[in-house]
């Protein structure tokens, strides 16, 4: 099972890179994420075989958390694939660069899927870094000098963070001799023997390299530039699975710190930076120009919300799982549209984009409407998140802290929305070619929303177990 | 018996209550003046005539004097009188009774705009601009009251006042004199407005009415001597008992009423007529001096504050 | 006798705060790669044969030759600037530097008195070459200086990873790992990439993104 | 119950149904079948809930977070059921013939009936509704809903922008509500509101401030100062029928709220009493006030909403002193007054604007400086907006004045009681309501006269005529609601008695019999005055039995060259008001004019200012906004800065932790 979901991608990009034809790139190109689906939907109902057992399971596994995180990214990867077919035609790539984009995409998937699986705290932390360098090359995709200079930027500041964060775990593995292994059932079961000090120290470490990845104020500043440059197919797994990957490896972490009964400190920390972020985005929301942009922010500002849940004990863990989805499914949907935007406009300024309805209804539409769902209207999942979020805040007699909470949320919907509703509405000025665009430019986002208002109004229970399990990993 | 008179009378007063008025300017003018039932015989007049309408005009200007006169009529159904009581009377007549007032306001004011002239206008709009001033004072005299006798309808409180003494004279005097500014306000006399001036711009009753002619100014003016009429009756209702049916305070009723136009009348051949941005102020007058009077009450009755 | 070697090594780190040629950056890196190379061959024990070979291989081939040898190349191949241009003037860098390089040994004496089971003086100069290429990479101008000062903070990482080597060995080859994806990375794609693309590698030129 | 849910849905359906029709007058058509059949569902089950006082319910089972959900109709939530849907009916009636001329044009139909239908849909859940988190996502929804119709001509600038406002307004109210039913969830453990009675009703601290965030987020819907800002922004910029719809109904359920959260809360504290009395007392003075200084219809509306929803609140007010200090009477008279007004509200209000959207339509301007003389040309739609404009004044015989009634007569009973304060509160709110009064009739004295009187004061590009029946209807019925509920006013405070009943259950019955033959006396007499009336008018008629009537031009004191610009305008009209209240009417006058020995043409513009916005809003927007463009510098593009900012958050921490230790 592991060993498919880890060396599948592998065999198919080399298979790919050998035959750099069109048909059998786009047909592996959409056979993984298949392949994905599929293997989580069985371990879903509880089907787990093994295929060549031995070394593998001990450094993989699935946990009910991993499961969690590989089911929203294995969504979010597939629409991306789907519409990545409409990027390449759209923006007719060469086959060899089809290829070349077909491969880097398998390996950052697999390395994403190997940070959500690992046991083991080096060995993510090897897949975390293996997910940097990848998304690196698929950032500096289009080949121009500003995506060089946001690819750099991102791979230069992750590369400094992950090295800290290796620090860290040098650190811990300092206060942890008695312990004596790295494997996160030994370090949760023992917690107690680590040092203190050692443990608190190496969280600094880990929680600023791995915050880097996940893109939480101060340390978010490559976020918007990755974001923007990337295609936005990348985009969308960028913003879609890579933050939470990352998140993941924290909240592993913070599971440590829990079981030490150290986490008074890492949770004022994650309080901290949440707001942090959500100071941020409301700040840049006001004055941003560029709409992929301002979906970064967007990015930052959920990631800060999940930050203050984890940080909001048992319930404030739930809230974050449910805006852990819902994050990650509307942001997909929103770059995607973006993409399309980008293709009808050909530009990525605000100002430059009129009308939007009249142009593509559809594309219009789907742009609002995910606009709805992120920033936390009924009847999608994230309203119930902040709501839960805010129960959260006075179930820990922090109350208070809803109203700088409310304010700046307030403030990001009010800059995102004028934007997008200045996009969407009114008469249209692009008088180019009104190009139809064909079906793989909307599939995604519409089955992504469709799953989103089911989650939203009346969660499913095999969903809702899911989320438990996972939220349930943290106590 | 004394109801017929006193229904007769409270018809024909209108006319002698402006005749006095204007008799006593004259005296005091030195004049022989214009005999005493000289509005009498202009409205005698007026009702033979045919009339003169605006092509402006619309429905509106036709129904205005009719709301206008029959919602005063109304109002006297709902104020007590001596030897007729209260027509009408139940739990909070008087809002009725100033509402009705004000119904008759709304149309004298629309029908003033009806009619497109500038000047009538400019008596609606300062018309209704002294109105939001008496208004509240006038609800402040009623909430006073009520708050003195603790009850809400007009024939209670009246009962009530005369039978009661002591600090209550203070009040129902300061109350006269306020109610005094509601009448030379309301009525359009001097000092707030200037019924006989030559001069439509400094106007404000007189000037809403200067297109009417006919029935329908036969029916303004009296309706605006029965308006002077009802709220002088309503100041003699301060100082007499209305529930006993008998003659005497049928007179003294009748002798506030003739002493107020007096008053009246040399108040007009006293002071000269407030220039318009100084009008508010002294209805203003009326406010503080009802809520000095509720404070008396509050005083008094509630044992300090 | 390592003892002498992990202080040459941190003096190094002086030499590289004072020096003010882009060359000094790069021979001073082979030099580091060199001590590492030694250090491994004298004080590691209780790591497999193979595991030691492939140290070497990594700390006196790769450190210590192959990359400073392209680095020299790439930097007259595309006649960079000589100077290293910092914000802040050499003098006060080396202030600092020294005030880092205290700071280190201070680290050592404490970390010999708690009984973490490191080696202090591993402990110490390698958090001066974190601490110090930290401070170096945000204080110097220029991308060269940015992934030279990067591998410095390599090579501290590797040496406070060998610090742990007896009890983790296996964080030591995560190291190494670490040095070979992004060190040649980092340079030998994007560098490159930045050289062909920009003319001129300031750092200034890459602030095109922002808001 | 179920009849009831299908209604609904069939709102909703109707509104998906026409994204699928082609042809723009079938939506319109579909819409209106469609709301005609919700009614036939859901009046009954109403009405049923209204005359017998029986209440249904209903249990929705939803999955985790939310939870089985309770749903419930009783007579309070049915009154307001009725409100909307019967608003909603008249909206559908009115935007058949209101909607015409977008027929085929670039705004898109199929959005205005789909979120109108959702609109409506919400609406109705909304008063049903029994669990916290269903409530706000249907709450929600409504805003949502509300603000795609609000920006329905979205390719106009100042719309979008006050539709983000006003979104933005409701977000900041829900945010409001969220915080006080995610707080009451934690002290009671359940969502359902039947549990939160014994927290609120529990006289400390904390049910304090429960009920002021409920009032602070329901009173944001309903417009009360100083969260009002929105409203005479977003009204205005929707389409008439629906600006009829979020003001007669939209907002009424904001005081559904507050009055729901009364009844879980019991016998209230006595300072909140005052609060909310003065709050709404303030608030109906600075909506008045506005109103007067506005030039745009549809604005002054808005701001007449403002001001009626603070003539409501006096009356929660009122009804909640009653309760705190145990008098029921005024109990009784405060609610019935403030739940009276909330429907006679929606039936003038709803009256009002569809008349401005018929002058609109034909004048194609809502400045009544350019209007005048209307009555000539639409006389059937100038009477009907007359007969609204004197009920909004409260005026007796017609419905506003049944209800101002009960709210007077309460205060005047307030009187009698020994409480000083509270004798002072009500003499402040007597006079306050008159003052309220008598500006509402400067207010549309002004309205009425200016625009439908007198002659045109500038030429209308095409001669305005009368609206069409689709446009006409739901005015004239509503017209005979006026008079139905102004003369018998028992009908309807019959059909209300179970409401109060569920204010207070224990000595209703005799408070509400002398209510009740107060009214019957109440009807009497105003047969008697329409008797009067009629007399008068029969004198009348006899003195001008054959004579001859002349017509002739206005009386111009002798000046000749009169011309229809020489009539006084609106802000002439009230020009003299506003200067006695200029302090809380700042006006900005701009002259343009050039001083030769022959002066051109000069230009005059005056503007008036919500104070109340000015003292309370724009400061605080302006220090947000401040606050965060003090961070601007942060994301500079320079990697150094972008790396240092990283090892300074490690520093930091690291000093923090060495601190612990």
């Amino acid at each position: 099972m592991i060993t498919i979901l880890l060396f599948l991608p592998v065999l198919l990009g080399v298979v790919v890179l050998l035959s750099s034809k069109r048909e059998i790139t786009r047909i592996a190109l959409l056979l993984v994420p298949a392949v994905y689906l599929i293997i989580v939907i069985c371990i879903w109902s509880g089907i787990n075989w093994i295929i060549l057992p031995g070394w593998l399971n001990i450094y993989f596994s699935f946990d009910p958390i991993g499961i969690y995180f590989l089911a929203v990214m294995t969504v979010v990867f597939s629409a991306s694939s789907i519409y990545s077919l409409f990027y390449f035609k759209e923006h007719n790539v060469s086959p060899q660069k089809e290829a070349a984009y077909t491969v880097t995409n398998f390996l950052f998937a697999a390395s994403m899927a190997g940070v959500i699986l690992s046991t083991h705290l080096a060995l993510m932390w090897v897949f975390v870094e293996a997910t940097t360098l990848s998304s690196a090359l698929l950032i500096y995709f289009e080949r121009k000098k500003s995506s060089l200079e946001a690819a750099w930027k991102y791979i230069y500041i992750c590369s400094i963070g992950i090295s800290l964060a290796f620090v860290g775990i040098i650190f811990l593995s300092i206060g942890s001799k008695p312990v004596g292994s790295l494997f996160f059932s030994d370090l949760y079961k023992h917690a107690s023997q680590i040092n203190p000090f050692w443990l608190l120290i190496s969280f600094v470490f880990v929680f600023v390299g791995f915050g880097t990845k996940v893109g939480v104020a101060p340390i978010h500043a490559w976020l918007p530039d990755a974001h923007s440059e990337a295609p936005s197919p990348i985009s969308a797994m960028l913003s879609g699975t890579l933050l939470n990957t990352a998140f993941l490896g924290l909240i592993r972490y913070q599971e440590i710190m829990v079981s030490a009964h150290q986490e008074y400190f890492s949770n004022s920390l994650f309080l901290i930076t949440g707001f942090l972020s959500l100071l941020i985005s409301a700040v840049f929301m006001l004055q941003v120009k560029n709409y992929k942009r301002m979906l970064a922010y967007s990015s930052i500002e959920n990631m800060g919300i999940l930050f203050i849940g984890i940080a909001l004990g048992k319930l404030g863990i739930f809230a974050a799982m449910i805006l852990l989805v819902a994050h990650s499914f509307s942001k997909t949907s929103l770059f995607l549209t973006s993409g399309n935007i980008l293709h009808l406009y050909k530009t990525k300024k605000i100002e430059n984009v009129n009308g939007l309805l009249k142009k593509d209804s559809l594309t219009g539409w789907l742009w609002i409407i995910s606009l709805l769902s992120i920033s936390g209207m009924p009847p999608f999942p994230s309203f119930i998140a902040k709501f839960l979020i805010i129960k959260a805040m006075f179930t820990m007699n922090l109350g208070w802290l809803a109203v700088p909470f409310f304010i700046l949320l307030a403030v990001i919907i009010y800059g995102m929305g004028g934007s997008v509703f200045k996009m969407s509405f009114g008469e249209s000025n692009f008088d180019g070619t009104n190009s139809k665009l064909n079906f793989s430019a909307y599939a995604g986002q519409i089955i992504i929303l469709v799953l989103l208002l089911i989650i939203g109004t009346n969660i499913p229970d095999m969903i809702l177990n899911i989320i438990k399990n996972a939220a349930g990993f943290l106590n | 018996m004394l109801t017929a008179i006193q229904i007769l009378f409270l018809i024909f007063v209108p006319f002698l209550f402006l005749g006095i008025i204007n008799r006593v300017k004259a005296v005091w003018a030195g004049r022989k003046g214009s005999p005493l039932l000289q509005p009498f015989y202009d409205f005698k007049k007026l009702l033979r005539k045919g009339k003169v309408i605006s092509k402006t005009t619309s429905i509106i200007f036709k129904i205005a004097p009719t709301v206008n006169l029959s919602s005063i009529i109304f109002a006297f159904l709902i104020l007590p009188l001596p030897s007729i009581g209260s027509v009408i009377s139940f739990q909070g007549d008087f809002i009725l009774f100033a509402y009705a007032l004000g119904l008759a306001k709304f149309f004298t004011v629309i029908a003033a705009l009806d009619t497109g002239s500038s000047f009538e206008g400019m008596g609606a709009s300062r018309e209704v601009t002294f109105s939001t001033i008496v208004e509240p004072a006038f609800f402040i005299v009623i909430g006073t009251l009520a708050l003195l006798t603790g009850q809400t309808s007009f024939a209670t409180i009246i009962n009530l006042l005369s039978a009661s003494a002591g600090y209550t004279i203070l009040v129902k005097i300061l109350f006269a004199v306020s109610l005094i500014i509601m009448i030379l306000t309301e009525g359009s006399r001097v000092p707030v407005d200037d019924p006989n001036t030559h001069l439509e711009l400094t106007m404000i009753h007189e000037v809403m009415v200067l297109d009417f002619s006919g029935p329908d100014l036969a029916f303004i003016l009296y309706g605006s001597g029965l308006k002077l009429v009802l709220l002088t009756s309503l100041l003699a209702d301060l100082f007499i008992p209305v529930n006993v049916v008998s003659v005497y305070p049928l007179i003294i009723f009748m002798g506030i009423i003739f002493l107020t136009s007096a008053l009246i009348g040399m108040i007009e051949s006293l002071i000269a007529r407030a220039r318009m941005s100084h009008v508010p102020q002294f209805i203003f007058l009326m406010t503080a001096l009802s809520l000095i009077a509720f404070a008396v009450v509050i005083f008094f009755l509630r044992g300090g504050l | 006798m390592s003892n002498v070697i992990i202080i040459l090594l941190g003096t190094t780190m002086l030499y590289v705060f004072a020096a003010s040629r882009i060359e000094a950056y790069v021979k001073t890196l082979a030099l580091q790669g060199i001590f590492l190379f030694l250090l491994v061959i004298l004080d590691i024990n209780g790591l497999s044969w193979l595991n030691i070979a492939f140290l070497v291989l990594e700390t006196l081939i790769i450190k210590g030759i192959i990359i400073p040898y392209f680095l020299l190349n790439v930097i007259r191949k595309n006649e960079i600037g000589r100077e290293v241009e910092p914000y802040l003037s050499q003098f006060y860098s080396l202030l600092i530097g020294s005030a880092i390089f205290i700071f280190g040994f201070v680290a050592a004496f404490w970390s010999s008195k708690i009984e973490a089971g490191i080696k202090p003086l591993y402990f110490g100069v390698s958090l001066v070459l974190i601490i110090a290429s930290l401070f170096l990479i945000v204080n110097r101008k220029r991308i060269i200086t940015h992934i030279l000062c990067y591998m410095m903070l390599e090579n501290g990482i590797f040496l406070l990873s060998l610090s742990v080597a007896n009890e983790m060995p296996m964080l030591v080859n995560v190291g190494v790992l670490l040095d070979l994806f992004v060190g040649v990375y980092l340079f030998a794609i994007f560098f490159n990439k930045i050289q062909s693309m920009f003319d001129g590698n300031h750092i200034d030129i890459l602030t095109d993104l922002k808001d | 119950m179920n009849y009831f849910f299908s209604g609904v849905l069939l709102f909703f359906l109707a509104g998906v149904v026409t994204i699928f029709v082609r042809k723009d007058e079938w939506k319109s058509i579909i819409f209106l079948i469609a709301a005609s059949g919700a009614q036939i569902l859901i009046l009954p089950t109403l009405f049923s809930s209204l005359i017998f006082g029986n209440s249904f319910s209903a249990a929705a089972i939803f999955s985790e977070p939310i939870g089985a959900a309770t749903l419930r109709l009783d007579p309070l939530a049915s009154v307001f059921a009725l409100i909307i849907s019967a608003g909603a009916l008249l909206a559908a009636i009115y935007s058949l013939g209101y909607m015409k001329h977008y027929y085929g044009g670039k705004y898109s139909l199929s959005a205005f009936y789909f979120f109108f239908g959702l609109l409506i849909s919400s609406m109705l859940l909304v008063v049903v509704v029994q669990n916290s988190i269903l409530f706000l996502i249907v709450w929600e929804l409504m805003s949502v809903s509300s603000f795609f119709l609000v920006v329905f001509e979205n390719d106009k600038e100042d719309v979008r922008k006050a539709g983000l406002y006003y979104l933005i307004a409701m977000q900041i109210g829900a945010s409001f509500l969220i915080a006080a039913f995610s707080w009451l969830g934690n002290l009671s453990g359940s969502y359902d509101f039947a549990s939160f009675k014994n927290i609120l009703s529990a006289q400390n601290y904390t049910a304090i401030i429960l009920f002021s965030l409920f009032f602070i987020g329901f009173g944001t819907k309903a417009g009360f100062v100083p969260f009002h800002t929105w409203l005479p922004r977003a009204h205005p910029a929707a389409p008439t029928g629906v600006s009829a719809i979020m003001s007669g109904v939209m907002i009424k359920t904001g005081i559904y709220g507050i009055l729901r959260i009364i009844l879980l809360s019991g016998v209230p504290e006595v300072h909140l009493a005052y609060a909310v009395f003065i709050i709404s007392f303030v608030t109906g003075i600075v909506g008045i006030l506005n109103a007067i200084s506005q030039k745009d219809i549809k604005k002054f509306l808005a701001y007449s909403s403002i001001e009626n929803i603070g003539i409501i609140g006096m009356g929660i007010g009122l009804g909640m002193l009653g309760a705190a200090y145990n008098i029921p009477l005024i109990e009784i008279l405060g609610y019935l007054g403030a739940i009276l007004h909330s429907v006679n509200h929606f039936i003038f209000k709803s009256m009002l604007f569809y008349g401005a959207g018929i002058v609109y339509q034909n004048t194609n301007t809502r400045n009544i400086e350019k209007l005048g003389g209307l009555i000539k040309f639409m006389p059937v739609t100038s009477i009907l907006f007359l007969t609204g404009a004197i009920a909004i004044s409260g005026l007796p015989m017609f419905n506003g004045f049944i209800s101002e009634f009960a709210i007077y007569l309460g205060m005047a009973k307030g009187f009698a009681s020994a409480n000083v304060s509270l004798n002072i509160f009500m003499l402040i709110g007597f006079s306050g309501l008159a003052l309220i009064g008598i500006m509402a009739m400067v207010g549309f004295t002004k309205l009425f006269g200016i625009a439908f009187l007198g002659s045109p004061r500038e030429p209308f590009d095409k001669t305005p005529h009368e609206g069409s029946t689709a446009l006409i209807l739901p005015m004239i019925v509503l017209s005979v609601f006026i008079f139905v509920v102004g003369i018998f006013p028992i009908t309807i405070i019959q059909i209300l008695n179970p409401v109060l009943r569920q204010f207070n259950n224990i000595n209703i019955e005799q408070q509400f019999s002398s209510v009740f033959s107060l009214y019957t006396s109440l009807t009497g007499a105003f047969i008697l005055f329409a008797l009067i009336i009629f007399i008068v008018f029969l004198i009348r008629v006899y003195f001008l039995r054959n004579k001859k009537v002349e017509q002739f031009k206005t009386w111009d004191c002798g000046y000749q060259a009169v011309s229809s610009r020489l009539q006084y305008t609106g802000s002439s009209y009230s020009l003299p008001f506003l200067e006695l209240v200029a302090e809380f009417v700042p006006q900005k006058t701009v002259v343009e004019t050039q001083y030769e020995i022959f002066p051109a043409e000069a230009h005059l513009k005056t503007s008036q200012h919500d104070f109340a916005e000015r003292l309370f809003v724009q400061p605080v927007l302006k220090f947000i906004r401040r606050f965060l463009t003090m961070f601007a510098w942060i994301q500079s593009g320079r990697m150094q800065q972008y790396i240092l900012y990283g090892l300074i958050f490690l520093v930091i921490i690291l000093i923090w932790i060495f601190g612990a230790m």
